[in-house]
């Protein structure tokens, strides 16, 4: 039972005292109540994407060895809201140039294709707008929207740099929608549906029984969908659309002030997108571990509440989790060109993501569920897993320690300054 | 099922309505102080030269035909694949033809693939092969 | 764009022998520099900043810091200027304005104007070099924020005062370098109270500003300029 | 949603839009407005699509279209040639024809619908189950060989259609606009 039903029905038999199945007016209550869930959903990419984009500052400088916004607020926490405001402040400037219908119209297009993929995510075990039969492909659908929206942008500025942006924005998206989609389709074959709540279904709350530890071609498709997701998000080292040093701005760059933000709103959404769909597709969705999602089902009063609170947390504690590796990864690795781009998609994703795709199909079609090579498997890639983990701490503690003696012998000061220290 | 394609609806619907009242709202409070000069497109600095709406490489349009033919093939493969399971759970085998035929489908697909590859229409930039085909 | 020199083919950018060793080899390095570099980063989240705030947390102004030699915003020191437009001159930009005539009454030379745009100035310290009375120089300053674009025009002539006519020897010292600046800096943002600067005013170039009586005062009317109140005048002292 | 009268607006609304569409493409004077004027035929009949709880169709509708042909042909309108002399670039010519054309369009249209349908209303079902599942199992028993037909269509295509674009490349590579750096 989708819980805006449950939740209008409700409002229905309550304020009105009337069934909801006949009472004439009952799609006004749930036009009414969906609506609020729309604004709900609003609410949290604006919470979520405002301070998100002074984290990443924060942590950019705290990789470039430097301190980040810290002006606004207490350790400038507020920085978004100083930037939102100032946005909303700025003239709101056409070029003359312009095609304008098509100017204006290009931020609904790009902030709605985004926002529409809001619809599927499974944000607890019954906190999700409508639970479409098609979810992945939905969500692949209404990214298009955004294809669209980017390329309007470009074409409607009537400038070169906005062109060449929205082309390679364009270029790009579609290309990497090949490979993610066909990352996604091993996961679907595990799952055996395309809705988002039944992929969570299929997992469990521990991480044995996440899709990313089954199989190694699991593991790869979640690699190589993480990969696309990035370059579908625009995301350095794919951020070629909006390359600094090349096309200045890229699509966005004759947009000013609050038009501008809506560029940059979706962006930020974005992220969040794919790192939502990263986490219920391979990394087990909001499941708790412990707790079977008929167990939550059936509970009643305070303790449903209560799971869908903790379901909801650990949705968006994974979700976050992926943002900022996302973040990390965005100010660790260069710019790729733009032939390596397409090499890369074209040349080595999507081949792997087909072969991913079909070696769990192989996998599925050999092995059994629950049979004694499965569950080796399984340990064997939590161990990988595990290994990997281990090797980059162990790396990240070596690198550490190989400057800590050097600058404490130049400086006089301990190198050491944990993230939980702001400066 | 409608249900859930009316939020769908209204969901977009919302959002389109978020994005007019935010630029409605913003009328009454950004300034308005219109000038030839900011009405110029960005170009360095220096004064726009032509228009921008010319042709450019050739190489997206490629891209974009073989991103329609992938796109047909995940829009045909996803709902086998969202079946596929169920076939192989079946135990009279024939959950074997569901596995073949998602093999033939991508092995044919692959096959276009390399066939593209080979005549390195996915390389950006082309290598001249021979000095003749320089423009 | 169309390559003037035909590039020879280029047989190092084929792809290597063993061209299928090479396809996994790239999905190997891909995977373990972007290893590596992650755990860089992530290593330098565990590193102590190596900025240090500004202005709050530091020690000292960072002027005195800087090098002696740092070239920041010009100054004159007007009783040491012999207005010999050496500097005015030798200006490759032309930032350095500088007026003077004959007073009919004293009969003395009177400077009544010396306009140096910082907005202009590119700092390349040829004025500097070139003044022999050691009065144009750079200071340490570099903060010169200002709210209108006018203001950017330093006047270190208010109102029409006598040239000079001591030996570089005989004259003052050099007042402390950055000393006059100082003092006029915080004048910058109220230099002109009464003039709100729009962008339209700006754009429509000199034109609609000459119409415009609260526009910048222009060279045109250099003696008139004594506007600014004694508060606000930067003026150094008159000379002896 | 229950009430019918929503589903008819709901209908009006979605038809509307793509007509709109429709006539824009038709109509504009700018190709380039043509071109994403198509974004409201396809995404309205999408809804229509939805409505009928077609759900699968619907998708693959926007998917397809939106993200595949309608960028396909905006990439293409943007590579004509002259279209920046266009606001006058579609011009409108053979009236006569095309509205033969159009009429026998319809006609054909009337009779399918008519044929497979009958004059009942479609919409029934207040909560119809989803499509996926059974057209995968259709794809996988009854059509395994239209399926794979496809593929091989999907082939034929990608091999013709790199071939004449990459001679058209080749070709028009000493032209002056083509001879550009990659971008």
């Amino acid at each position: 039972m989708n819980i805006m039903h449950y939740l209008a029905d409700l409002l229905v038999r309550s304020l009105f005292k009337a069934d909801p199945a006949t009472w004439p007016y009952t799609w006004i209550a749930y036009a009414v109540v969906i609506g609020v869930g729309a604004l709900l959903a609003f609410a949290f990419v604006a919470i979520f994407a405002g301070p998100v984009t002074w984290i990443e500052r924060r942590i950019a400088g705290r990789i470039q060895s430097r301190i980040g916004p810290n002006r606004n607020g207490p350790q400038g926490c507020l920085q978004w809201l100083a930037d939102g405001i100032k946005c909303w402040l700025k003239e709101d400037l056409v070029p003359a140039t312009a095609d304008k219908p098509l100017y204006l119209a290009a931020p609904y297009l790009v902030f709605t294709g985004m926002f529409g993929a809001f619809v599927v995510l499974p944000f607890g075990a019954h906190v999700i707008a409508a639970d479409l039969n098609v979810g992945l492909l939905y969500i692949l659908a209404v990214t298009s929207l955004v294809v669209v929206g980017l390329l309007m942008a470009g074409w409607g500025s009537n400038s070169k740099w906005a062109l060449f942006g929205g082309v390679r924005s364009a270029a790009q998206l579609v290309s990497y929608e090949v490979p993610s989609a066909f990352s996604l389709m091993a996961v679907v074959l595990m799952a055996g549906t395309l809705s988002t709540q039944g992929i969570v279904g299929a997992q469990g709350g521990w991480p044995w029984q996440w899709f990313v530890f089954r199989n190694p071609f699991l593991f790869a498709a979640f690699i190589m969908y993480f990969i696309s997701a990035i370059a579908e998000g625009n995301r350095t080292p794919f951020d070629l659309p909006e390359a600094e040093s090349e096309i200045i701005a890229g699509y966005n760059i004759e947009y000013s002030g609050m038009r501008f933000l809506f560029f940059l709103f979706a962006e930020w959404a974005n992220m969040w997108i794919m790192a939502a769909v990263a986490t219920l597709a391979f990394l087990g969705g909001w499941q708790i571990p412990g707790i079977s999602p008929e167990r939550i089902a059936e509970a009643k009063g305070w303790t449903f509440v209560g799971w869908q609170a903790l379901s909801f947390a650990i949705f968006v504690f994974k979700g976050t989790c992926l943002v900022f590796t996302i973040i990390q990864i965005r100010w660790t690795l260069p710019r790729l060109r733009v032939d390596q781009l397409m090499i890369t998609c074209w040349k080595y994703l999507v081949p792997l993501s087909m072969g991913s795709a079909t070696g769990v199909l192989l996998l599925m079609a050999l092995v059994r569920e629950g049979g004694i090579v499965d569950w080796v498997m399984r340990g064997a890639m939590l161990l990988v897993g595990l290994l990997v983990a281990g090797a980059y701490i162990r790396k990240v503690r070596a690198t550490f320690m190989a400057d800590r003696d050097n600058y404490k012998k130049m400086e006089g000061r301990d190198l050491w300054y944990p993230p939980y220290r702001l400066p | 099922m409608h249900f859930e394609y009316s939020v769908v609806l209204i969901y977009l619907t919302v959002s389109a309505v978020i994005v007019g009242l935010a630029l409605w709202l913003g009328r009454f409070l950004r300034p308005n102080l219109p000038d030839p000069q900011k009405a110029q497109i960005y170009e360095c600095g220096e004064r726009p030269i032509g228009s921008a709406w010319f042709n450019f490489n050739p190489r997206f349009y490629l891209i974009a035909l073989v991103f329609i033919v992938f796109d047909a093939e995940i829009a045909l493969t996803f709902p086998v694949a969202t079946v596929a399971r169920g076939w192989i759970a079946r135990s009279d085998g024939t959950g074997w033809v569901a596995v073949v035929e998602i093999l033939l489908f991508f092995v044919i697909l692959l096959a276009a693939l390399a066939y593209v590859w080979g005549k390195g229409e996915l390389d950006w930039s082309r290598e001249l092969t021979s000095p003749e085909e320089m423009p | 764009m169309v390559p003037t020199v035909p590039p020879a083919v280029s047989p190092h950018r084929r792809p290597p022998r063993g061209t299928v060793r090479a396809y996994f080899r790239n999905i190997r390095l891909a995977l373990s520099t972007a290893f590596d570099g992650m755990s860089v980063t992530m290593s330098y989240m565990f590193r102590r900043p190596l900025t240090i705030q500004y202005p709050d947390k530091i020690d000292k102004p960072v002027q005195e810091m800087l090098p002696e030699s740092y070239r920041g915003v010009l100054e004159v020191d007007m009783d040491r200027c012999t207005v010999c437009l050496q500097c005015q001159k030798i200006c490759p930009l032309g930032c350095i304005n500088i007026e003077s005539c004959k007073n009919p009454e004293t009969g003395n030379r009177e400077v009544t104007k010396f306009d140096i745009d910082i907005g202009l100035c590119m700092y390349c310290g040829l004025c500097a070099e070139t003044c022999n009375f050691d009065a144009l120089d750079h200071t340490r300053e570099f903060e010169a924020t200002v709210t209108t674009p006018d203001q950017m025009i330093l006047h270190f002539v208010e109102k029409p005062r006598e040239v000079t006519k001591l030996k570089a020897a005989e004259m003052p010292v050099r007042k402390h370098k950055g000393s006059i600046l100082q003092k006029m800096i915080p004048a910058f943002g109220r230099r002109h109270p009464q003039e709100v600067w729009t962008p339209t005013a700006y754009a429509a170039a000199p034109v609609p500003a000459l119409k415009a009586p609260t526009a910048t005062p222009k060279p045109a009317a250099p003696v008139a300029s004594a506007a600014p109140s004694a508060a606000d005048s930067p003026t150094p002292e008159q000379a002896p | 949603m229950n009430g019918s009268i929503v589903q008819v607006v709901l209908f009006y609304l979605l038809a509307a839009l793509a007509l709109t569409g429709a006539c824009l493409v038709a109509f504009s004077r700018s190709i380039v407005h043509s071109a994403f004027a198509l974004l409201g035929t396809f995404v309205g009949v999408a809804g229509l699509y939805a409505l009928l709880a077609a759900d699968l169709v619907a998708i693959v509708q926007v998917m397809v279209y939106v993200g595949g042909v309608l960028i396909l042909i905006l990439f293409a309108v943007m590579l004509t040639a002259r279209v920046d002399e266009g606001k006058e670039s579609n011009p409108t010519v053979g009236k006569i024809p095309g509205l033969l054309a159009m009429l026998a369009m319809a006609g054909l249209l009337v009779v399918t619908a008519v044929k497979a349908f009958g004059p009942r209303t479609v919409i029934s079902e207040a909560n119809p189950p989803s499509t996926v599942s059974p057209i995968g199992n259709l794809l996988l028993s009854k059509y395994v060989l239209p399926f794979e037909a496809i593929s091989v269509l999907l082939l034929a295509v990608l091999l013709g259609a790199v071939t004449i674009a990459s001679g058209r490349m080749r070709k028009g590579a000493g032209g002056k606009q083509e001879g550009e750096a990659p971008r």
